[in-house]
Formats: structure tokens, C-alpha cells, sequence
């Protein structure tokens, strides 16, 4: 009853794993899927090893968490073992990957054997990297297209809310060929220890995710899912199937949950299993409240 | 929860190289479970609770040698405490702790002598000055001890010291190639094992900590050796960015 | 010793009420006032009165709240009696204004009288005004020039965060004259009904406020210190007493309250007692914590 | 919090413009408290609670238009209950109740009439047929009636009723003008008045129903006598852009 095709890929619900989430491993990708997830996608990987920002890299906030990794990852070059065992679930493996030009992304898309890609061109702490480049439409779309030349398998592409106007950047996905977009990666944000005068995080600022962001993800949703022409897939603040439903509603054709995973390993069962109880006692059927709130 | 300002009140040097930083603030908690130490422009470390209000601190590199700049008045950031921790069973237990391991190992010691357990301690070191907590083992039950280069106790690994007589249960903590060589001695469902692995966010989202699917920071850092038999433990560990090193 | 001066008004306390917030009469203005804060801000004032958007207007979320008023305001032309009568607490009260144009500001700041003018390009759900302007730095330059020839007053320019660069706005605000920039706004949010698929708003979509977006806030303060000459005012999600020092220590000159003023009423003088006692136990003070986290 | 989904369990037609809507959910409340009701698509009104999971409704334009089309199975959002309700002081009450104040006042009288009070109540409308819950006030005390028109009880205003007897404590809702001649016959410091302004949050922070200074979404509806003599109670209101109107 839940289940779907999203951009080619047969889905059993559309519940994915957000990147950076428990995404390093195999051995912990295939744990989620296994517990449920319709789709898990990966940390993202960039072409060197890179160990990240200092800690803390994330801490707790009033209404979410904050973080600046600063994309840590072995490495596209280590990875497809990982890809491989995660894949062992039988649940379609997203790599996400991210680069300081188009050459980068096609080199990974190129190699990568993974059942989609996802474009990270969002991340907002990593400098010269993610939101530095997703804040430019002419670059998301060269690096769509260059990785759309190097890949058969399914684009999707990751935007920052952190921009003046988020749709600008999602025609620019399209334009370059996306499958998908996917909306939204972690709000630009900041938190001071007031004992010492410090900024928390190591890397001083970084992205808000959790709680606080799902009405600003919904917006964004809302605006591209009237937009664009591909699915939009939704990110940001999931933490029940209530958060799943109201996505849905807003226009994305699948969600991704990421912060929530951490105080609940099960959350996609949870979510799917409310999910279905809703629709039963609503008589609606996962297409029927696809879009729901624009129809209305 | 954000950092609490914990403003440290003594420091004890245990060992040349290991020192207990006490500080105004206390945590519930198990022993195991642990706290990230912030050093403010340095980085955040996680460390054991060695007693309610302390940490106890090897000196191994940077975060580290900065905290042992710090003394009375100084004041740290920490979050906490995460993760779970030894689970007490059985009347008869064993402690095999090496090095820095008696960290976490001597309030569960404490703990288990205070419940009328019988609680033997096998506590390793690299060398006479470098045992910690011996007496707060001794004042929980039997303690033996080994030294690497015999300076006290017997001379060898304190996986030597390990007899064949049933325990109810074993806990185990210390650097993971002589915690491997336990599990291999011991009956794995009949153990615990407090692991190390890279901790980044503490908050079991992040996945840095994963031994195969398992968070060190979360469904840890203590477990079972029937778990741990089924992982890469012992084989493999994962770096900062995530590479396979080698135990 | 939380006294201070800013842009030339003298202040018994770095505590401001947010715009919109109980600023419709001169009464509830004059009550806050008489409430200990440090100084009051008008709803903002347009030419025309205007009744805003349909119910629901405003709505809790999970961590913190969702508005769409639109901009309801009897004019400007109604409001000097209310100023008079806010003005009788002895409180610098300042008027929040808003246009379609140059040419509305400066009409209106060349009329009011008020201690200082708080120029509003910035509200994310009014079609035309606030932030359809605040999002061009060229309109906020030209918007701030008028208003600054047309009053002696000081000028103060609340900004949006819903932009790519902020700075860049804070930088126009500051090339026009502007006396300090205020940040920030609302965040760009909306949430949708599950049960019916209705957006809750009457508008659709609106703002986000109130805890949730205080990390978010904090970033923009940190930012625009750095960027400035002028000095910032910082607003978002303030509910206690540390989060106005993390503001100050971020680089906040003064702060604002806004949607934690609905319960409690008391806050002004709840957050200034739990200042002093901070200030005083630590040894430090208001000149000390200024900007602290970036001294660091 | 969000709009709880309500679904309408019954409607009850209590006078040709005034309906009664039971729905699904009971709210815990204080009599005089009030709920925002979202007709979906079309706005969010204030209405008192008239039972614990009813609002009794006056036609009188779009929104209560709207409603009114409403039957058994739709559903409606409610938020609330929001503000200060009526404080039960005393033995021996009266309640004035013009028109559909009533509604407000009907929870009050059944509560007070349970508690063994001493219930009065003057009840008045424009015709016989627009008197609402006789009953409900009946079978908590005393009940005197007056209608515009003398279709019933006397031929006048309710407040002509009042008599110079001595009451422990007044309660009133109704038209704003009719209020203000209660408060004007009655001792202040002894009276309570349910207000009406215009509601936008509902949550206390916009400032639309502020008359003065005090909001009568959070520091009312419900005030009493003492505090309106000092405030523009009666003489004027705020519309919709806040704009002053008289009463
Ligand atoms: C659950 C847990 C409990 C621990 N309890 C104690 C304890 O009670 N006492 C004690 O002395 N040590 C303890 N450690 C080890 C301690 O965290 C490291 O010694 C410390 O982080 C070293 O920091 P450094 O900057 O001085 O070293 P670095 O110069 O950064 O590097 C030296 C080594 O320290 C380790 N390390 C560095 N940063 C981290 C990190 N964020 N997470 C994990 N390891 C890291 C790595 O193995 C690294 O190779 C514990 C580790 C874990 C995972
Ligand atoms: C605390 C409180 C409790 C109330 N309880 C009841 C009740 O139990 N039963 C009942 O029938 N009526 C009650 N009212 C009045 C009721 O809210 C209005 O009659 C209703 O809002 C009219 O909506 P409308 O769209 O049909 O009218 P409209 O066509 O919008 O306008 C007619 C009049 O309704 C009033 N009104 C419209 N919107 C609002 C609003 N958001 N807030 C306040 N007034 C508004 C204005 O006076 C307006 O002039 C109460 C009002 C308040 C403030
Ligand atoms: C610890 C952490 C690491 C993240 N790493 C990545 C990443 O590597 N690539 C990416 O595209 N997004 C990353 N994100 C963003 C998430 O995928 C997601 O977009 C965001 O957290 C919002 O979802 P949530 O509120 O459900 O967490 C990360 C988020 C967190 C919290
Ligand atoms: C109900 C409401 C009305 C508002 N009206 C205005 C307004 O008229 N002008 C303006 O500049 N900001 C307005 N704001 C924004 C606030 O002044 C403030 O910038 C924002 O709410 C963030 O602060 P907070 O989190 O403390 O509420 C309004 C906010 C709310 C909640
Ligand atoms: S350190 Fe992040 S999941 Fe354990
Ligand atoms: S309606 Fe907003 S304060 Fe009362």
C-alpha cells in the first residue's frame, strides 16, 4: 500500500535514509534498511578521504541538532564494498556524492556502481563545496548534466534552503536533466556557549536539522513541487508518520528521514506502519494525497 | 543537550601519564557510560566516567595534552552522559581492565562490592607506576595484577592473569587487540566489552562510531562478546573519515 | 548596568519588543513598556489601513510559530496618538514602517514622530512590501536613503533571512545610511493540516518565529557583526535570559522579543534580572560579552 | 498547538439563527474560556465553549454562514481552549446573558447549580424565539426573561431586569452595549464581563483584541467590572487593521 516507483526505482515505501546519516558503513546502511527503509543513501563521498571538521561536529539544540561535519568520507575509492553490503538488503542504495566541480561529480557518478546518485551541491559548512556551489544555478545545472553524461542511473539533486529563491535552483536541477530534487539539506545556523563566549561547534557555524526546520522544508517542498516538472523528495525534521503524511501533502513523492534516526533505529517500521493505519482509516491511497495540499 | 559548563575542582595525578579531573558537577549514571569533553578551541573527546564527577585522562595527544594544562577553576563543556553502560549480573564477576581501561571498570567495581558481589580485578599496565585504581579495585574484592615489564605483579600481558574458573560474568576494558584476546579466552555470552571507536556527534546519528551497524555512542559503548564475536571487532576499525584501518 | 546607548537613544536595558508584536495600541505598547522593557517597536505602519490576511492568521508548531498576518495596520496616519500614548512610559518607542515603494517610506517617517524608524523589508508573506523588497540590495539602498532625508530620526533596517547572502543586504542597508540593521525576520515556513490537506494558514504559507529559528538568527547576528560598521540588533526566538546573551555575544548590540512575549507577559523584566545576576556572577559586562564569540 | 481535527457529532438548532455544533472532542475547560474554530478554507473564529465539546453559533456572516452548511460527519480544526475563563465566586450569583452570551453563560450556570449556588439568571433576546438554553439556566435556578419585542417575559432590555437585590458576584456576555449598561447599574469589583474583540493568534502575541493594554484573548475574555471601568470598554473597539471604532 505504500509502495512506489520514484525516478525508475521500486520502492516497498517511500522512506528513505538521509545522507550523512549512518551512511559511512555498509554494515550500518544495511542495518536501516533492514529495519525498514524503503531506500537508504549514503555519506557523502567526495574523491579524497577526509577526516571533517573538529568536534564537536554536532551537538543538541532547543528544537534540533546542529551540525558541521564537514563532510568526512573514506572516499568514493573505498566505498563500493560498502554500496555492496548495504545493497545485500535488497533495498536500493543511493550514492550521495559531492565535488568541488562538475569533473568531480562525473569521476565518482562515473565509477560508483549505485542504484541512484544523489548530488550533493547543498552542504551549508563545507567551503567550496556543497551550499557554495548550490547557490549558483549555472553550476547546478553544469554539474547535473555532467553527471547525467556519465551515469544510466537515476540523478537526483540535493538543494540548500539557504537561498533567496530555492526554485531558481531546482529549474536549474531540471534543466540539467535531474530525476529528482531533493529539498532540503540542514539550515544555516550557529549556537554560542554563553559560560565561555565560544561558538559550539568546532567549525564555529554549520546546518540545522531536526524538529525546527520541517515547516521551512515544507515550504520549500510546497514551491517546487508547483515548480518543477520531476518529483520533489522531501528532507527535514521527519520524526513520525504524521511529519511523512504532511510532506506528502506539501508535494514530495517520497521522504528522506535523517536526525531521527538517532534516538530511534526503527523509525522507518514506525513511520510506515502509521502511515498505513492513516490511509485504512482515511480511505486515501498514498497517490491521493500526493500533492494534496495544492488540489485543495 | 547543549554543553554544561563543569568547572574543574581537583586534579589527581593517578600515574605519570593519567590524571582524574573532578568537577562541580555530578551525572547520574552506569559504569560505562560516558560523557564528550570539551576543551573550548581545542576539540571534544569522549571519555568514562570514573566516578560520578570525574574523568580519568591518558595523556596521548592533542585534546588530551590540552586538558592537562588545565587545573583548579578551569572550566570544560560536557555533554552527557550517553550511551549504555555495564549491565550487573551474577554474584561472581571479573574485571580485566588495561591500561586507562580501569576508567570505566572502577565504579562498576565499586558499585558491584557495594552490592555484595565477589569481584575479582585482573588490572594490566605497561609498568608499576602506570596501574590506576589499584586500591579502588582491592577495597571492591581480589585484585591481581600484571606489568609488561614485570615491575609489578606478574610479569606479561594481564590476558596471562586469566584463570580458568567460572565467572558469572567478565567486563573488559582496554586497547582492543588485548580485549580481543579475552573474548577469544572467555565465553563470549558470559562478557562485556567496553569499546573504543572514533566518536563524533555522541548522539547516534552521525554513524562515525559504527562497529559494522552497531553505534559505539549509542547501542554501546559496552557489549556483549556473543555481539562483538559476529563484527569486525578485533579485525578492523574505522578512522576519522571513515577508512578501514586495521586493529 | 544593562543601560546603554544605541544609535543615540539612551536605553535603561538592551531589550526591545519586537514589531508586531501587542503594537497595534498605544496601551499595550505603553503596558510592555511599563513592563521593563528597554524600549517598544510599533506594528509595522503602511499608508493604508489594512486588515491583513484571513484567519488563521497564526498557528503553534512544533518549536515555536507560524504567522501570516499580512501586514494589518490602521496607517500611519491613525498611529501618532498611539506613539503619544506608548511614549508616556518614559520608553524610546520606535516605529516600524513598511511601502511599496521610496517614496511610502519616506512619506511616512517624514510624518511620524517617533524616536527612531524601523524600516520592515522584510516580512516573508506580504506580496509586494517587505521582503520582495528586502531581498534586492539596490531597493533597501534607495529605501534607506529616503527614509534617512526624510527624518532625523535614527534608521534602523530589519532584514530577512531568507536570502542567499544577507550581508550583501546588510551592506546596502549601511551604504543608505541606515543607523543599525535589525535581524532577523521571520523564516519563510508553512504547515499543512493532515487531516485535510489544508495549508493552515489563511495565507497558505508565512513565517516562521519563536524558538526554533534562534540558531538560525544567531548565524545572520554573527555574520552581519563581522560585515558591519553599524551595529546590529539581533530578534528570533528569544525566550529567556541566555538566549539574550548568546545574541549579545554573538555580536548583538540590543535584542528583541517577540512571540515569547504571548506567555509571558513579565518577560522584559524576567530577562534583564536574569542578565544582571549572569553579569554579575561572572564578573563581566554588557561592553565584555559584546561580540565576545568572535574575540575568541 | 496545530488545529485538532474535530468531526461534528450533532447539530441542534436552538433558535432560527443560532446552532449548536457537538463534536468528537471534549476540551477541558473553565467556563468563559473559548476555542479558535478553522472552517477549513474559509477563516478561524473565536467561539465559547457551550458544552464540553460544543460551540453554540449566531449566524451572523460568512464564517458563521459557513458553518451553518455544516452537518453530522464534516469536520472542522479547533485550537484552545484559549484565555481566562469566569471565576466562581460566592453563593448567590446572577448572569445577564443577551442573545447568544448565552453561550458562555450556560456551562457557567450548570457548574455553579451542581456546586449548590444560589443561580439567577436574566436572559434576554431580541423575540421569544431567539431565547437560548432556558432550559439549561432553568434547571440551575431562577430565570427572568425580556425581549426586545415582549414576546416573552418583559417587553425590553435584559438589563432592564436587574433589580437592586445584592448579589455575591454578576456575570454578563453580550453585545458590548448592553454590557456597558450592566457594568453601569452593578458594583464593578463584583462583576464579571465576557468580551469580544477581534481575534487573530488567539495566543496572546499579535495584540489585535487588546482593549488598552490587556488582551482578551489571554488576559480575558473574561474581566472584571474594576478593570473595564478603567479602560475604553464601551466607547470604542479595535476592526480588523486596528483601527479605533465606537461601540
Ligand atoms: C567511549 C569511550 C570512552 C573513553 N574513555 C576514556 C577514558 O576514560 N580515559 C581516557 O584516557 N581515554 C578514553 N577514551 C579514549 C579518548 O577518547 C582518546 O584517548 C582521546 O580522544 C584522545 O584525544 P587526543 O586529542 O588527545 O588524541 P589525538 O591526538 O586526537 O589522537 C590520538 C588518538 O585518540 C583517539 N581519538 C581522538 N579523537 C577521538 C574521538 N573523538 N573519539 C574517539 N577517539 C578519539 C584516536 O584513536 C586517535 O588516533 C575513550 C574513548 C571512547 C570511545
Ligand atoms: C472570545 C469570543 C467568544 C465568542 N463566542 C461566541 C459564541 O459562543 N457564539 C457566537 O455565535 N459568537 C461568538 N463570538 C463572536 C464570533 O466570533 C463572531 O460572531 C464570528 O467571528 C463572526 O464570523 P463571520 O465570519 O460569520 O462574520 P464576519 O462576516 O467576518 O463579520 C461579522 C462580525 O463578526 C466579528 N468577527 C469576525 N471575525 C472575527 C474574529 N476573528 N474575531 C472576533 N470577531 C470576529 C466581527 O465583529 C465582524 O464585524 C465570540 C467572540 C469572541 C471574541
Ligand atoms: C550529522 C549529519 C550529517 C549530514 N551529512 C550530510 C551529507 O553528508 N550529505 C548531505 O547531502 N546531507 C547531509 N546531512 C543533511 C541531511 O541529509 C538532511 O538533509 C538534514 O539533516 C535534514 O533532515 P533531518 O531534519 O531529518 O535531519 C547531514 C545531516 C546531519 C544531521
Ligand atoms: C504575530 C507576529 C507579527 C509580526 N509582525 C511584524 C511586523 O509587523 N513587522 C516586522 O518587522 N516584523 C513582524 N514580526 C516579526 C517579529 O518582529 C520578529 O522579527 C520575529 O517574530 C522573530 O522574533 P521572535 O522569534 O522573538 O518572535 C511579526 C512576528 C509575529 C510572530
Ligand atoms: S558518533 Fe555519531 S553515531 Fe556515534
Ligand atoms: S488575538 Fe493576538 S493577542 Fe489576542
Amino acid at each position: 500500500m505504500l509502495s512506489l516507483a520514484l525516478t525508475g526505482l521500486e520502492l516497498k515505501n517511500p522512506l528513505m535514509l538521509a545522507a550523512g546519516i549512518m551512511g559511512t558503513t555498509g554494515g550500518s546502511l544495511k542495518r536501516i534498511a533492514d529495519n525498514g527503509a524503503g531506500a537508504v543513501i549514503t555519506k557523502s563521498l567526495g574523491i579524497e578521504p577526509a577526516s571533517g571538521h573538529n568536534n564537536p561536529t554536532m551537538v543538541e539544540v532547543d528544537c534540533g541538532y546542529l551540525n558541521a561535519m564537514g563532510l568526512p568520507n573514506p572516499s568514493y575509492k573505498n566505498f563500493q564494498q560498502e554500496i555492496d553490503i548495504a545493497a545485500g538488503a535488497g533495498t536500493p542504495v543511493i550514492a550521495s556524492i559531492f565535488g568541488g566541480c562538475a569533473l568531480d561529480f562525473s569521476e565518482i557518478a562515473g565509477v560508483l556502481d549505485a542504484d541512484a546518485f544523489e548530488l550533493n551541491v547543498s552542504c551549508p559548512h563545507a567551503w567550496g563545496y556543497g551550499a557554495q556551489i548550490g547557490t549558483d544555478p549555472d553550476l547546478v545545472e553544469d554539474i547535473t548534466k555532467a553527471v547525467k553524461a556519465a551515469t544510466d542511473a537515476p540523478v537526483w539533486v540535493k538543494l540548500t534552503p539557504n537561498v533567496t529563491d530555492i526554485i531558481s535552483i531546482g529549474l536549474a536541477a531540471q534543466r540539467g536533466g535531474a530525476d529528482a530534487v531533493v529539498a532540503i539539506n540542514t539550515v544555516r545556523a550557529m549556537a554560542i556557549d554563553i559560560n565561555s563566549g565560544y561558538p559550539i561547534l568546532g567549525n564555529r557555524f554549520g546546518g540545522l536539522s531536526g524538529r525546527a526546520i520541517k515547516p521551512v522544508a515544507i515550504k520549500c517542498v510546497y514551491d517546487l513541487y508547483d515548480a518543477l516538472k520531476i518529483p520533489v523528495i522531501g528532507v527535514g525534521g521527519i520524526s513520525d508518520w504524521k511529519d511523512a503524511i504532511e510532506f506528502i501533502m506539501a508535494g514530495a513523492r517520497a521522504v528522506e528521514v535523517g536526525s531521527a534516526v538517532g534516538n530511534n533505529i526503527s523509525i522507518f517500521k514506525d513511520i510506515s506502519s502509521g502511515m498505513e493505519a492513516f490511509l485504512m482509516e482515511k480511505e486515501w491511497t498514498l497517490d491521493e494525497i500526493y500533492g494534496m495540499a495544492h488540489k485543495i | 543537550m547543549k554543553p554544561v559548563d563543569a568547572v574543574i575542582t581537583k586534579v589527581v595525578e593517578e600515574t605519570p601519564t593519567i590524571r582524574t579531573f573532578f568537577f562541580d558537577t555530578s551525572f547520574e549514571s552506569e559504569p560505562g557510560q560516558f560523557v564528550m569533553v570539551w576543551i573550548r578551541g581545542v576539540d571534544e573527546i569522549p571519555m568514562a566516567l570514573s566516578y560520578d564527577n570525574a574523568v580519568t585522562v591518558q595523556k596521548v595527544g592533542t585534546a588530551t595534552s590540552a586538558l592537562f594544562e588545565f587545573g583548579e577553576d578551569d572550566s570544560i563543556g560536557i555533554r552527557g552522559p550517553f550511551g549504555n553502560g555495564f549491565r550487573i549480573k551474577g554474584d561472581n564477576i571479573l574485571l580485566i581492565a588495561g591500561g586507562v581501561g580501569a576508567a570505566p571498570l572502577s565504579p562498576l567495581a565499586e558499585k558491584a562490592g557495594l552490592q555484595g558481589f565477589e569481584v575479582t580485578t585482573l588490572l594490566g599496565a605497561k609498568t608499576k607506576e602506570e596501574l590506576v585504581f589499584r586500591e579502588r579495585f582491592e577495597s571492591a574484592g581480589k585484585v591481581m595484577v600484571a606489568t609488561d615489564d614485570g615491575t609489578a605483579g606478574k610479569h606479561g600481558y594481564v590476558t596471562q592473569l586469566i584463570d580458568g574458573k567460572d565467572y558469572d560474568q567478565i567486563y573488559c576494558c582496554g586497547p582492543e587487540i588485548m580485549m580481543k584476546k579475552v573474548l577469544d579466552k572467555v565465553q563470549p555470552e558470559k562478557s562485556q566489552f567496553s569499546l573504543h571507536r572514533y566518536i563524533k556527534c555522541g548522539l547516534g546519528i552521525c554513524g562515525a562510531c559504527c562497529v559494522d551497524g552497531l553505534r559505539v555512542c549509542k547501542d554501546g559503548p559496552v557489549f556483549t562478546g556473543e555481539v562483538l564475536n559476529r563484527s569486525e571487532f578485533g579485525l578492523y576499525m574505522r578512522n576519522e573519515c571513515g577508512e578501514k584501518v586495521k586493529v
